[in-house]
């Protein structure tokens, strides 16, 4: 009897796919529902059976987190979108809610993160094996500042996709598709402590992406997402190598294979080894933030991609590269990023905030003069992370968060108006204060959030940028005339941002077209407010950001300086070393070897026997 | 003796499923389905409007034979007596690696075709006859331990192919295809023929083994033995670059890809690759295995390098440039091939791990191509096949499904994840680092920047793009078995990109058998 | 040393008829003749093989080599003769590289 | 001058004055003659070698068959097939160019082995049975009986391709449709901008 109870409770996971699978409201005849749902049960099998069953024991699990909740939080999406594609394409409404309802889902349970306090070392841990053979494993957890960055991303979704509704009527399947799948891996990317896991759903998010720009862009929208594709993808491909190098160097010490981050942080390369596996991972971050010479992409992807493309691109998409850049190459390459942060730092002045704020005041198109400031905000948030201070890197952080809601809600202000006079000329417009007051009002909201007057959150995080940038180490010499360039930017922000409001809003009305313009609709307004109120709640309160990402962010920097110890202390070394376990929370999780060494040896072992 | 016809059950299962498979279509129903030859005879052929039920059958021979590859995997050959067939047979685990890809892209080809040949008006049975007794051939090239047996066994395999081609008798493309890829497969072949006579001068032995010995036991001093084996070599390795169209080699390939019907196509480009590679793997490591072979100085691998630095960069330049994706795809399947021969290249120094990732890349790569042409297969109908871009304008919304199949499969090949592309890139990629071979691993990355290009472009096509209105579209088929095909298809790809570990360990085990 | 004397004159000979054989095969254009280049490199192989066995003469296994090699060609001739008859029914040519609609 | 010598002067001049022939002649009947002599020569050539057995089945293959085939299909397209005068292909630098590219390539293989041979290798005395029927019959039914039983896939293939690539054309065209408007084809709801020549969605084909 109990053995039946105990194959019943196995046979559980393939009842439920064998249910869904037969309610999918794809086919009509029984026999297809049949085969469907078939199929699912199958796929169960197939994965629980292909599963490696080794699970690591996490080294300190917390009582109080739940350790699925991460889990939960990335694969909702993931499941929902093969889901879509077994929904039927004929009612969109049903593809519409059910996309909504899951993200939803997914927002709340991102909600429950804040739950526990952002202490030392990681939060909702997880970590199983992958690929053993290999030395994949599936290692996620968060910290102080992923947190943020996974609620900004539940956040900005749900609102992106609500927008993409009103205005996209055509596709709606791969609409829900692509919006799933892309929030899917972005999820995965930022919470991923395995450098295999992240690269898996860095490429994860691309394909996604493309689609949104190529599909549902405007004239241009394929020049601009091959654009996009391309750059992203040269720079991951530079990713790969510094990381399989990096796996190679920790097993030819270790003896065993892993691509753990909490294990590869620990190694200390030569120099030049380190100078070029730094090199690229920075070009595949620096290429995504966009920095300088690499943002060409950005003002094309933006203008040509829809409106909830632009969101999602501008409040999440770009932060990948920031974060990247903070947990990647500040966390496992100390000493060179320490060496180019001078240099990185000038080129973040003179050519983001500068060259960046320069072209945006140039520009005739409203989209693109919001994808050009991007480049200056996000100039803003990399001189924090150069400067290596514990107020620069927090400021930074505060400003990628701030930057993701602003210029989010910019967006979607912008594709307002375009959606009801499809164009974005500012030529076009002028006066607009008149016809539109509720919209005005937002907008000028927003703009000075975007532009950083005090009592916004704009104000908070290039505040401490620039006190950050002050007073660091890193940027030596160069500590003063970066923070002053810096402050000139935010100078620069106000010039052109307040001059396109100018034009835009006041004035005369003097474009007949614009005269019958109906002010903001309910849809609309449901999608601004949440973003309008953060402006708010984090320009008065930003302690509820700052306390949270306090012990992190001392973590980070703490880290930095340790490193780049080690690593001039290795200095002229031809080999690589391995640093001594730290030991502590920040190393819970750290991979352990593994019972034998090389797997092909053990099986081969077996198979001599 | 028994075991021993249990060690060999993969080759005898298809072998003999073939000669069922001929007598089925003898015997079976006269064809219904008569033309005309130019001179007025009446021409029936043999099989004729019964593709579905040969393929179906042809299909389940060529799976019974990767199920008794797997059994016999399981059952361990190295106690089954395999010893009376040795040298001229391996059963080891390595060979049964391969024969089980092989009977799984043969089985997915003749699914396929089942499909593909009844709708474009060439249903004839000696299709399926051709594709079994061809994979016959290349299972037995992954079996084979001597050059003789190397040699019986890749002709085998390529004069069942290059009848394949040329199966379309109507279709003049077809007939160039198959003239091309005959003529230059023969020559290779005679190539290599005489790159065999050498190594047999030289050495006395055609077994590889024995030659490996041979070379192994030579005296560091330049003598003629040595020259004829250095010659005998490069001889080889020419022949094999032709086989798996490697660069400058390549020349027949996108002729013959682009002239073939579609399933034969996707046959070449999986199966017949895949075994030629496992024969080269072998011949490699077994017979050439000796460090001084195995050096940047006098031995193979800076000739494989260069083949493989070629067959990436040009492929991957000349691939963008095509206006038809079937030749696209032919273009592709060079650059795969340098792709791997990079990672024949990190056999050098890492013999097993090399190996490994080779073998799965070409599992990876085989269903995800066989995979690709499907798709290709499924948006075309009624002797008008899709073949360019333009006949893709517009697919995902005019044939989601294939749309989505094809998506899949071209992400794969572009080595992106969730697929078995993407492992099987990273596999390879890591085995040349380990090698040391940074620089020929910088190049790999870079061209598949360029590749990715092009797969994407398929993507716009399918998504972004709409067809001309008035302009003659294909209008995509309806096809049971090229659905099926592909649906088992996108499972494989999808299942080994979620979970590489049981494929990548199995893969690990093969290698070790090996050397 | 006389012709014919030392296992290197058949090596020379062979070499050169397989030389010829490849050049025919590169140089001409007409397939029959390139089919027949293919069948001269064929005899070099033969050739090499079965004057090597009295050097290598403890077992017979060069000319069992050279029995396949002729075996194969046989049917390479025949399958290769077949496909050149379909060709010239379409094309009505037999010059290879006329071959060339595939690039259009 | 033994007479061994003067047969393989013979047989040589023989095999390379056939093989000139085969690669130079204008006309197939020729090259195919061309062709014989080769074959001849080297059968002379495997009986001074001891291969008596080899010997026999070269002529009977070679010459009895494969060059009967030839000659069979020359007569089959007609014997001038071909043999026009080649001035009209369409790229007169590839052919000497690939020619004399291989021969560049062949000198450096053959004078590399020429030089690192340094003393010529003599035959072994050969056991009496040596090239015998007997001797390979037993060779090739005992030893190599694998790779003999591989044949038959291949002479199956070889019979069942040559029989399907080379009968007698195909009757049926491919029927082809032009579809005008491709919207019939779209599965799912159809935009009002698809909209504008069909009101409804239909099945494809």
């Amino acid at each position: 009897m109990n053995a039946l109870r105990d194959a019943g409770i196995e046979m559980i996971p393939y009842l439920i796919a064998f249910v869904v699978g037969y309610l999918m409201p794809w086919r009509k005849e029984w026999f297809e529902r049949f085969a469907v749902g078939s199929v699912a049960a199958l796929s169960v099998a197939f994965v629980l059976g292909l599963w490696p069953d080794k699970a690591v024991e996490v080294a300190e699990t917390r009582p109080e987190e739940w350790g699925h909740l991460l889990n939960l939080i990335v694969f909702l999406p993931l499941i929902a979108a093969i889901a879509v594609v077994f929904l039927p394409r004929q009612s969109p409404k049903l593809l519409k809610q059910f996309t909504m309802v899951v993200l939803g889902v997914d927002f709340l349970a991102s909600l429950a993160l804040l739950g526990v306090p952002m202490s030392e070392g990681w939060h909702f841990q997880y970590v199983t094996e992958w690929v053993p053979s290999l030395g994949i494993r599936y290692h996620v957890a968060i910290d102080g500042i992923s947190v943020w960055l996974v609620l900004l991303s539940t956040l900005s979704t749900p609102i992106a996709l609500h927008v993409s509704f009103g205005s996209i009527k055509k596709r709606t399947k791969e609409l829900c598709f692509a919006f799933l799948m892309l929030h899917g891996a972005m999820m995965g990317a930022f919470v991923s402590l395995d450098l295999f896991l992240f690269f898996v759903f860095w490429e994860l998010m691309l394909v996604p992406m493309i689609l949104i720009i190529g599909i549902w862009g405007g004239v241009e929208k394929i020049k601009a997402s091959y654009k996009f594709f391309l750059y992203t993808m040269a720079g991951s491909m530079m990713m790969l190598a510094a990381i399989l190098y990096m796996a190679w160097v920790f097993h030819s010490i270790e003896g065993y294979w892993t691509f753990d981050y909490l294990a590869l942080k620990r190694l200390v390369l030569p120099e030049d080894a380190a100078f070029w596996c730094f090199a690229g991972f920075a070009l595949a971050f620096l290429i995504k933030v966009p920095m300088f010479p690499f943002h060409t992409w950005l003002p094309d992807a933006h203008v040509q991609a829809p409106t909830g493309g632009s969101i999602i691109l501008a409040a999440v998409l770009l932060k990948l590269g920031t974060y990247g850049y903070i947990r990647f190459c500040m966390g496992m390459f100390e000493g060179p990023a320490w060496e180019a942060s001078a240099t990185l730092a000038g080129v973040a002045v003179a050519g983001g905030i500068f060259y960046g704020a320069l072209c945006a005041w140039k520009q005739s198109d409203i989209k693109r003069l919001v994808a050009y400031s991007s480049v200056a905000h996000l100039g803003f948030v990399m001189l924090g992370l150069f400067s290596g201070t514990h107020a620069g890197v927090s400021g930074a952080i505060v400003q990628m968060i701030n930057h993701g809601i602003s210029t989010g809600a910019l967006f979607l202000l912008v594709g307002v108006i375009y959606d009801r006079r499809h164009t974005r000329q500012i030529a076009d417009f002028g006066g607009l204060a008149k016809v539109m007051p509720v919209y005005t009002a937002l907008f000028v909201l927003v703009t000075m959030a975007s532009v950083g007057v005090p009592g916004t959150n704009g104000f908070v995080g290039e505040f401490m940028v620039i006190m950050g940038t002050m007073v660091s180490d890193s940027l030596g010499r160069h500590a003063t005339p970066a923070a002053v360039g810096a402050s000139f930017g935010v100078i620069l922000a106000a010039l052109y941002m307040l001059s396109m409001v100018q034009r835009v809003f006041f004035g005369p009305l003097n474009n007949p077209k614009n005269e019958k313009l109906t002010d903001i609709n309910s849809r609309e307004l449901v999608a601004v407010a949440p973003l309008v109120a953060l402006i708010f709640v984090f320009g008065l309160f930003p302690n509820i950001l700052l306390s949270r990402m306090n012990d992190s962010v001392g973590a980070t920097v703490r880290h930095l300086a340790e490193g780049r110890i080690a690593y001039e202390a290795h200095a002229g070394a031809t080999t690589a070393k391995l640093r001594p376990k730290r030991g502590g929370p920040w190393e819970a999780g750290h991979p352990s070897p593994p019972q034998v060494a090389d797997v092909a040896v053990a099986l081969n072992a077996g198979a001599d026997k | 003796m028994i075991d021993l016809f249990i060690a060999l059950s993969p080759l005898l299962t298809v072998g003999f499923g073939g000669l069922l498979l001929m007598l089925a279509e003898a015997l079976g129903k006269p064809a219904n389905n008569t033309g005309m030859s130019p001179d007025g005879a009446v021409v029936v052929d043999a099989g004729a409007g019964r593709s579905e039920e040969l393929g179906l059958l042809a299909t389940v021979i060529l799976f019974s034979g990767a199920a008794s590859s797997m059994g016999v995997w399981l059952a361990d050959p190295a106690t089954l007596g395999v010893e009376l067939v040795s040298p001229w047979l391996q059963v080891d685990r390595y060979s049964l690696f391969f024969s089980f890809i092989l009977c799984i892209s043969g089985g997915l080809c003749t699914l396929l075709g089942g499909g593909y040949l009844e709708e474009h008006k060439i249903d004839r049975g000696e299709f399926f006859t051709l594709v079994v007794f061809s994979t016959v051939g290349a299972i037995a090239l992954g079996f084979a331990g001597d050059l003789l047996t190397v040699f019986v066994a890749l002709e085998t395999m390529s004069l069942g192919v290059y009848c394949m081609i040329g199966l379309r008798r109507s279709s003049p493309r077809a007939g160039e295809a198959a003239l091309k890829y005959f003529l230059l497969g023969s020559f290779a072949a005679a190539i290599m023929m005489f790159g065999a006579a050498l190594l047999y001068a030289a050495t006395g032995h055609t077994d590889l083994a024995g030659i490996g010995a041979f070379v192994g036991g030579l005296g560091g001093e330049a003598s003629g033995e040595t020259a004829m084996v250095i010659v005998g070599m490069l001889l080889m390795l020419i022949g094999m670059a032709f086989k798996i169209s490697a660069v400058p080699f390549h020349m027949w390939a996108p002729d013959a890809y682009e002239g073939a019907p579609t399933p034969t196509t996707s046959f070449m480009a999986a199966a017949v690759k895949t075994a030629a590679f496992a024969v080269l793997l072998r011949i490699l490591l077994i017979a050439f295995g000796d460090p001084r072979l195995m050096s940047w100085g006098a031995g193979w691998p800076p000739v494989m390098a260069c083949l493989s630095v070629l067959s990436m960069t040009i492929a991957n330049v000349i691939a963008g440039r095509q206006s038809s994706v079937k030749r696209m795809l032919a273009y592709s399947s060079i650059s795969h091939a340098g792709y791997l021969l990079m990672g024949v290249c990190a056999a050098m120094r890492l013999p097993e791990e090399a190996s490994a990732s080779v073998m799965f890349y070409l599992a990876g790569y085989c269903i995800s191509t066989i995979g690709a042409f499907g798709a290709l297969i499924l948006c075309g109908s009624r002797g008008k096949e899709a073949v360019s871009y333009a006949d893709l304008a517009g697919i995902g919304r005019r044939h989601p499904a294939a749309a989505a199949a094809f998506a899949l499969f071209v992400i794969s090949l572009a080595g992106m994840p969730p697929t078995a592309g993407f492992f099987g890139k990273l596999y390879v990629f890591r085995a040349t680092i380990d090698a040391e071979l940074y620089s020929l691993a910088i190049i790999g990355l870079l061209n598949s920047i360029v590749g990715a290009y092009y797969y994407m472009k398929v993507l716009v096509f399918m998504y972004m793009r709409e067809p001309i209105p008035g302009a003659p579209i294909a209008i995509p088929m309806r096809s049971s078995m090229v659905v099926s095909a592909l649906i088992i298809a996108a499972a494989l790809v999808v299942a080994i990109g979620v979970l590489p570990g049981a494929l990548l360990e199995m893969a690990a085990v093969a290698a070790a058998a090996l050397s | 040393m006389l012709p014919g004397s030392v296992v290197e004159h058949y090596l020379a000979l062979s070499g050169a008829i397989f030389t010829l054989g490849a050049m025919g095969f590169l140089m001409r254009r007409n397939v029959l003749i390139q089919l027949m280049s293919i069948e001269l490199m064929l005899n070099a192989v033969n050739l090499l093989l079965v004057s090597y066995n009295r050097v290598h003469a403890g077992n017979m296994t060069g000319q069992v080599f050279a029995f396949f090699v002729i075996a194969v060609a046989a049917a390479e001739a025949a399958v290769g003769l077949a496909i050149v008859l379909s060709y010239f029914r379409i094309r009505g040519t037999v010059q290879s590289d006329e071959a060339d609609s595939l690039r259009h | 001058m033994t007479p061994g010598s003067a047969l393989f002067i013979v047989s040589a001049v023989l095999c390379l004055a056939g093989a000139v022939t085969t690669v130079v002649s204008r006309s197939p009947v020729r090259a195919a003659m061309g062709l014989l002599g080769t074959i001849l020569g080297i059968a002379l050539l495997f009986l001074k070698l001891r291969a008596e057995f080899l010997s026999a089945i070269q002529l009977i293959v070679y010459a009895g068959a494969v060059v009967v085939l030839f000659v069979f299909v020359i007569m089959l397209l007609g014997t001038d097939a071909g043999s026009e005068p080649e001035s009209e292909a369409r790229s007169k630098i590839a052919p000497p160019l690939a020619g004399g590219m291989f021969l560049a390539f062949a000198t450096a293989l053959f004078g590399l082995l020429g030089g690192a041979i340094k003393t010529p290798t003599a035959f072994t005395v050969p056991s009496p049975d040596h090239g015998t029927i007997e001797a390979v019959g037993t060779e090739m039914f005992q030893n190599t009986l694998v790779p003999f039983e591989l044949t038959t896939a291949l002479l199956i293939v070889a019979v069942v391709g040559a029989i399907a690539v080379g009968r007698g054309r195909q009757g049926q065209k491919p029927n082809q449709r032009v579809i005008k408007n491709p919207q019939d084809f779209y599965v799912g709801p159809v935009m009002e901008r698809d909209n504008v020549s069909q009101p409804e969605p239909k099945e494809s084909v």
